[in-house]
């Protein structure tokens, strides 16, 4: 029998006897001839783990892109930080790994409290009082937010600043086609967002107003501009904010924001090619009732104990069906759970150290970075943990090159900002040392020569 | 014998000991905050030779924070006792059975793990460029092949991160589809015993919902869906089987209706496992399909996500894709083997990156070692130990549609209520008590006091045995001593029953929030 | 509701419920062998294109064996959830305080579990030469080089399995050095306070134990040790701070008094995490001093092992050390600079290999975290703790010896056995229920009624404070509810009180020795 | 205060002033200044977890013979097994690993029936009732095999097959010092013990006999003889056995021992360069009450229910001291529980399995050897899974040049045989490949060459 199927053939015979059969393609009776598969899968027979393991190790090794090959000084979004072996020991406690969405919290404490210390840590740092228990990625939970927002001011406008990441707005522009929303996207001037006035064209007021926190290239906007401006407007104002960077940083909340989100992918989870990562969504309390997705709830149980639960969930999809705020089922929960295990670890002296380090590497990568020849801002907006530089020639080529040299250089900025072929985006975390950036500063020297 | 009067408490923070661990099991164990002790640090980084610049120099003044953010402060031996002391309070697949309903709790093979945690997979950052990521291309090509041939589709997205997110996918291509052939269509039909995400999905591709009724097999009603079906609908959703883990054997007539009036099929793969390798999808004339690999191929479900939710399409429908998508170049070029391809008519990204691409690494390790032949074995035992199930309880529980099943049986406690009070939760609440998680109560909703069992392929005979003498005594118990004395299990769980209500009407979010 | 009668069992063996899982913590969790069912398999190999030739042509018909071992037949998903429910019933320190005095129960850092994972220290031969196994070499050496500075001796061998093994290693060392110098001794002698192990080394080590006792400030008692002093004393063993948690005061004095006959001193190391950095057992004058790598250097314990239990000896035993010793070539080739190297008047090989080197690592990674800053501040809080227990609770119990201690403090229950009939033991089971591991109970034997407190550095205040607060409260509960109420605990255990007669009695030392 | 130190520096002074003190160097008073240390410890001093990580890498990476860089045909004790992800992710839970010996069983009831199942399954493969938890390692079994040995007969002489693994003789010889054992060795002949006639000499007819199973040569030897001589002799018989070879040999207690020794470390446990390692100990029941080391029983506790309980402990040192049957104390529970893991993963039919693929490997290997010119088979008699040959040069050449072709090639069986040094001992596991098994043919033709 199959790989991981337990039964014996007796035991099979025996099981079909019972229902009266003799073939177990009897079971299928029901699913008609005309339709019926009338071949095998014309995939390879089942092989044993070591070759499974053996086939996906020629897969690892051909990605020459691997933070223990090259150094990595590639960010926008995702960040080679430190992932210590305590959490990768918890976060892989078997425990949380193989059990479902808490449906029973009698049985499932464990990942109900684990969650709900999650959006205690994540509210804290969103400056905000709710937030819920993880949507797939940064990019989705800034759909969600936009959705949330529209359906607060009944006004299908959007207003995203480029400064947002390329992909969440490419994201924004697909699922719009869906809700309808009108999203448009205001530019970036020397780093920061340029926000008109007053609403032009035929689009009207926005109802939402979305802003990068560092924004894409790495930029701190003010955003108290931003507030005002949803003020006038009428607007909920939205933050795509780096949660790690809130060590240093005001946090969202702080600023007047109604809606956070983030990418969570900085506490805990590895770079992985992109995913599986972590949205995080955190709004104020007047939001709570159109909060997407799971929220965990404290209360007691039959003997007053401490107890938790996942809690209004006349909100989802299960119960509100085609009315429901999002459709969300299935989340991120183990990765939830694991930038608890790390934001436990970091503690509130380390989320200030880790930022602190960040921006160190940053700040001395870009002094490096400026002093090589031909090499010049992009913008001269403040940075924190991130910065885009010009080039003289094409960044694709410089990437290749510094591959070469054992870096990954960062990321082109072609697409991401007009004339962004030449553009090169950096981020040093606190993994890099003095040394790597130093031979990374040199390496760029020959690669833009 | 005294107690020492002037013992001084040197914290007021709550101790170390176990009291959750279900060694014991009776105290809960505290929050992180309330073990937090001003002072405390686990953290420790690497030697750097950074100057080390002050933040007054690295933030200005406007952007700098005042106040730290109140994280937590433990110590590392604190943060592991505390997170393991949880994970004792936590049921899952590997402590035992777990037959919820629709969700497919199969084992999670430990060798995915272990590709999971491959440095040349798990190191890579997803901005790097194809040439210097062709393993990450090839293995997405590869598990895209794959789920083509298992499916009969043509092309596959994996970005979406799970099946809603491929839900809303396929009916952007719908719409994508429809666009294209200048036909703006309203509705899209479901059946009433359709999953939640469905319909939810549908108001989010910007479609009005249809619902039709189920017959008396448990079906789609075919007169209902006839009578429905015009020029206005965008397709039809469909799982199949469906959700009452039956077979929609009508499928050829539905897929001929939808298809005369220009409508798409398509297809919620939440059930997929029953049919590996003997029916596939694109043969039943579904031109959009949605896998979950957290359920059919075995990626753990991470206590609620993360999930996979691969769209694959018929040829038709290709140009739609999402994009970028890898693909094979052709090119004999070292590195350049693989690439990234945005399909012309592209309805655009849908996740940040490129999927839940450790995940997609996880399914096609568990494929390659069922392989094809492991594939058909994993749907006929599936559905054999679904069946087995349901003729062994069908004299002890209500089978409202009682005839062969697929992968999952849905039972009833309908007369259980009427002659005894004793509801599905009763029954599922007091199987937790047995050390067997509970099926899935109350779905599909056309079904009262439901109660969906999953047994799914991994599960042994004894297992099976173990569960059906569990059910049989509670069903006997519940004649015996009556619904209240069944309404106070489970007694033996870290917590008891819970105050669900409570939690709503005084909604505590946060730790912050409790007064 | 009826049950149907026709159902077949399909299986005899138990289900594979979480039974055992804590999480509900009453039935017993059945063995493998239960669970086992005849062709369920979970292995699986690669393929390796070898022929496949018969048994019959491998093995000689005499030497093959006509039935199979039977071993268990169970399926990889069913030998997940037996092992993992097993986990469940056990505690451990990463669950909760662990205060067994004399292990050393502290925080066993997860960086070290990752630092035994590397592959280019977990995959190498040992018998590989050493040109291919630099850095295995290396490590040793850099770790036997900080041994010595800890410890303030010459050398080490690091070969020793474990702490008793090191004792023997260290009888074997001091044998071979009397013999050396022409005079066969034949006592060795040891307080009677001290560890079992011990005298059994003495022993094996050829030698006839000389016991003696310890007086009332719980050190050796200096005029009955000169009483036993002479040519044909071969050394002494003592553990300093000994086994009462108290230091030898009169240890210079020792040392003078058992040399002066030419006698060696022996260090048993159990309790080293008390004095590093602050006293070198090579500067009380020891000769010859074991380490518990799994006590002072945190590797874990495993349940019972493994440990490492290197030995460190004074400029004049170094020729006597076991070998092959990695050492320093001196020479600058590349694969050359460290070599094996076997002293002159090696006593020879005491561990297979190299000893349990991939405790060695764990031990090196966990000093170089500390360093020689870290190293003393562990002494100082372990002793700390250790004081503040004794002073918090030494109105509650009994100080046998009521005077600040080093790191473990030895407490009693004589007065509440006097008075209540309460024991020792029983305070242990009741703690047991509190959520905290049991002291170490009826050690050292010159204590009646001793609970030996060690709670390690690792522990913090709170979870200080919460242990003597249970203790407290468990000296009340004694007197309230009397030794009869109190010997019912634990309750809420996986089991309860075990009958430990009755498994001496009629022993059953496998699943095939049941009736 | 130190890394993993929780304590505050204010908790440090308020808990020395509850003890009366002021500095906490006052807890050291006991301590004579005059022996105290008067400086720092000259030690770095500690640093973050990434720079120790970085530090043992190093290390880890100077190891040019780990089986990820050659591949290993070398064995003698220790064998490159397969380890799948289960046995690590089980035996990696910390419930096993960081638990101290049972001595609560109440709370001890995983380590103790992991144990117990260990303990049946060794007796199972070893053919004799009674095996104890486990001892440090194969060698550390056969010295207190012998100690029990020559207890059980009062006859300190022992005799000690050649073919018994020269470290084991080593360690027999090392440790007979202090028990004043005399240990003669029997010489092998053609591979196999040729046993005198009779007991010559001074030292008197012998205790115990002890002989390999297979030998260290990889050879079997007709342990029927062996039986007989210690019958004739009223000597125990003492078997060092490969345990995974019975997956298809006859087991010791089948052959008459008394007593089997072997090395557990092929059931799961990492080569790991020696140790950790796992020694296996099973005797007759006659011999249980001089069984060293621990030993799990079966019993009930108060409610009746199955339990587990460390039993007989009367024979231990915590309680007999001086007259205790071993001085044995921490021993290798971890790697027992680990190879119950892994034999519950292998099953009966996979030890079979995994046996036959080591003797398929091992006798393709020995052809492909045995075809090279200049290399001769070391001895005739019959092999399983491993063998040694005879080279043209000395083998530790030959070992060195394999290296740079990629192949850890085997063992010299210098000062293990005499005239080993042209000797080389070879074995090839159920890892090894065909493929793999040619090359080192080839390689080996150029070597000798
Ligand atoms: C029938 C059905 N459809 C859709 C879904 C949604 O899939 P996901 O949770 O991966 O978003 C589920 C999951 O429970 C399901 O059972
Ligand atoms: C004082 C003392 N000496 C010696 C030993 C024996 O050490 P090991 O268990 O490592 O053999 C111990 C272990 O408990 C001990 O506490």
């Amino acid at each position: 029998m199959g790989t991981y199927i337990p039964h014996t053939d007796e035991e099979i015979a025996g099981m079909l006897a019972f229902l009266g059969l003799s073939d177990i393609n009897e079971l299928f009776a029901a699913v008609p001839e005309a339709v019926k598969l009338q071949r095998t899968l014309e995939l390879a027979d089942g092989v044993g783990e070591p070759d499974v393991l053996a086939h996906m190790e020629q897969f690892a090794d051909q990605n020459r892109a691997r933070n223990d090959r090259l150094v990595c000084f590639a960010g926008g979004g995702a960040y080679d930080h430190e992932i210590p072996s305590v959490t990768r020991a918890l976060a892989g406690r078997s425990e949380f790994v193989t059990s479902y969405t808490p449906y029973q919290p009698e049985v499932a404490q464990g990942v109900l409290q684990a969650v709900f210390e999650f959006q205690t840590m994540v509210a804290r740092m969103a400056g905000l009082p709710v937030s819920n228990a993880s949507l797939y990625d940064g990019g989705s939970a800034a759909v969600e937010a936009v959705n949330l927002g529209v359906a607060a001011t009944k006004r299908q406008t959007v207003w995203v600043s480029e400064g947002i990441h390329p992909h969440w707005r490419q994201m924004l522009a697909t699922f719009a086609v869906g809700t309808g929303h009108i999203i448009r996207t205001i530019p970036l001037v020397g780093g920061v967002t340029a926000w008109p006035a007053d609403p032009t064209g035929v689009d009207g007021s926005p109802g939402v107003v979305v802003v990068g926190y560092p924004n894409y290239l790495g930029c701190l906007e003010d955003l108290s501009a931003v507030r005002a401006l949803c003020d006038r407007l009428g607007a909920l104002m939205v933050v795509g904010a780096d949660p790690l960077a809130t060590g240093l940083l005001r946090s969202a909340g702080d600023w007047g924001a109604d809606v956070m989100v983030g990418e969570g992918q900085v506490f805990g989870t590895t770079l992985g090619f992109g995913g599986p990562y972590l949205g995080l969504f955190a709004c104020s309390s007047s939001h709570v009732r159109r909060l997407p997705g799971r929220l965990v709830g404290e209360t007691v149980d039959v003997e007053d104990r401490t107890a938790y639960v996942t809690t209004l969930r006349a909100r989802e999809q299960d119960i509100r069906r085609e009315k429901a705020t999002s459709n969300v089922c299935t989340n991120q929960t183990l990765m939830a759970v694991t930038a608890a295990i790390q934001l436990g670890w970091l503690g509130t002296s380390g989320l200030i150290e880790v930022a602190t380090r960040c921006a160190r590497a940053t700040h001395y990568t870009r002094g490096a970075v400026l002093a090589v020849d031909g090499v010049t801002p992009w913008a001269e907006a403040p940075v924190l943990r991130e910065f885009a530089v010009r080039l003289p020639i094409a960044a694709d080529t410089v990437i290749e090159r510094m591959a070469d040299a054992g870096f990954l250089a960062g990321i082109s900025l072609e697409g991401a900002v007009d004339g962004g072929g030449h553009g090169l985006l950096i981020a040093a975390t606190e993994r890099r040392t003095a040394d790597q950036i130093d031979a990374y500063a040199a390496a760029l020297a020959k690669a833009v020569a | 014998m005294m107690i020492d009067e002037n013992a001084t408490i040197i914290t007021g923070a709550p101790g170390g000991k176990a009291s959750s661990a279900p060694l014991l099991g009776r105290d809960a164990e505290p929050t992180l905050f309330e073990l937090s002790h001003p002072g405390r640090r686990s953290w420790s980084f690497r030697t750097t030779g950074i100057p080390e610049v002050g933040v007054e120099d690295l933030v200005p003044a406007i952007h700098r924070r005042t106040a730290p953010v109140d994280v937590a402060e433990v110590s590392e031996r604190d943060l592991v006792a505390h997170f393991t002391r949880l994970s004792h309070r936590q049921f899952s697949v590997d402590l035992g059975a777990y037959p919820l309903g629709s969700c497919t709790m199969k084992y999670n093979p430990k060798i995915c793990d272990t590709v999971a945690g491959l440095p040349g997979l798990a190191g890579v950052h997803p901005a790097a460029p194809a040439s210097m990521t062709q393993g990450w291309l090839g293995l997405m090509v590869e598990l895209e092949e794959t789920l083509c041939e298992v499916t009969g589709m043509a092309a596959a997205t994996l970005q979406p991160a799970a099946g809603a997110a491929g839900e809303l996918t396929g009916l952007l291509l719908m719409r994508a589809w429809h666009d294209a052939h200048g036909a703006t269509r309203h509705k899209v039909i479901i059946p009433d015993s359709a999953h939640g995400t469905n319909p939810a999905s549908v108001t989010l591709g910007g479609y009005e919902v249809v619902t039709v009724p189920s017959d008396d097999r448990g079906c789609v009603d075919m007169a209902a869906l006839r009578s429905v079906l015009d020029e206005d609908v965008a397709g039809i959703m469909l799982t199949n089987p469906n959700t009452l883990g039956l077979f929609e054997e009508d499928i050829a007539e539905i897929a001929a209706a939808v298809h005369r009036v220009g409508g798409l099929l398509y297809y919620d793969g939440a059930n997929l496992n029953a049919i590996l390798g003997v029916v596939r999808p694109g043969d039943m004339g579904f031109d959009i399909v949605h896998m979950n690999l957290h359920k059919t191929f075995a990626t753990p479900h991470g206590g609620g996500g993360p999930g996979a939710g691969p769209v694959a399409v018929s040829e038709r429908l290709v140009p739609f894709l999402p994009g970028p998508r890898p693909y094979r170049t052709g090119s004999g070029e070292p590195g350049a083997a693989f690439g990234w391809l945005t399909p012309e008519r592209s309805i655009g990204r849908v996740h940040t990156w490129h999927g839940n691409t450790l995940v997609l690494a996880r399914a096609l390790a568990y494929i390659l070692a069922n392989g094809g032949d492991g594939l058909k074995q994993i749907a006929q035992v599936a559905v054999l130990n679904a069946n087995w199930i349901r003729q062994r309880l069908h004299h002890t529980y209500d089978v409202p549609f009682d005839r062969p099943c697929m992968h999952e049986v849905v039972l009833s406690t309908r007369t259980l209520k009427a002659e005894h009070g004793v509801r599905a939760l009763d029954v599922a609440k007091r199987l937790l008590e047995e050390g067997f998680h509970a099926p899935t109560v109350y779905f599909p909703l056309i079904v009262e006091e439901a109660l969906m069992i999953e047994p799914t392929e991994t599960e042994s005979p004894q297992t099976l045995e173990a569960l059906a003498v569990s059910l049989e005594a509670i069903a006997a118990e519940a004649v015996r001593v009556g619904a209240e004395a069944l309404a106070t299990y489970p007694h033996g769980t870290p917590v008891r029953r819970v105050d669900e209500a409570r939690a709503a009407r005084t909604l505590i979010p946060t730790y912050d929030a409790k007064d």
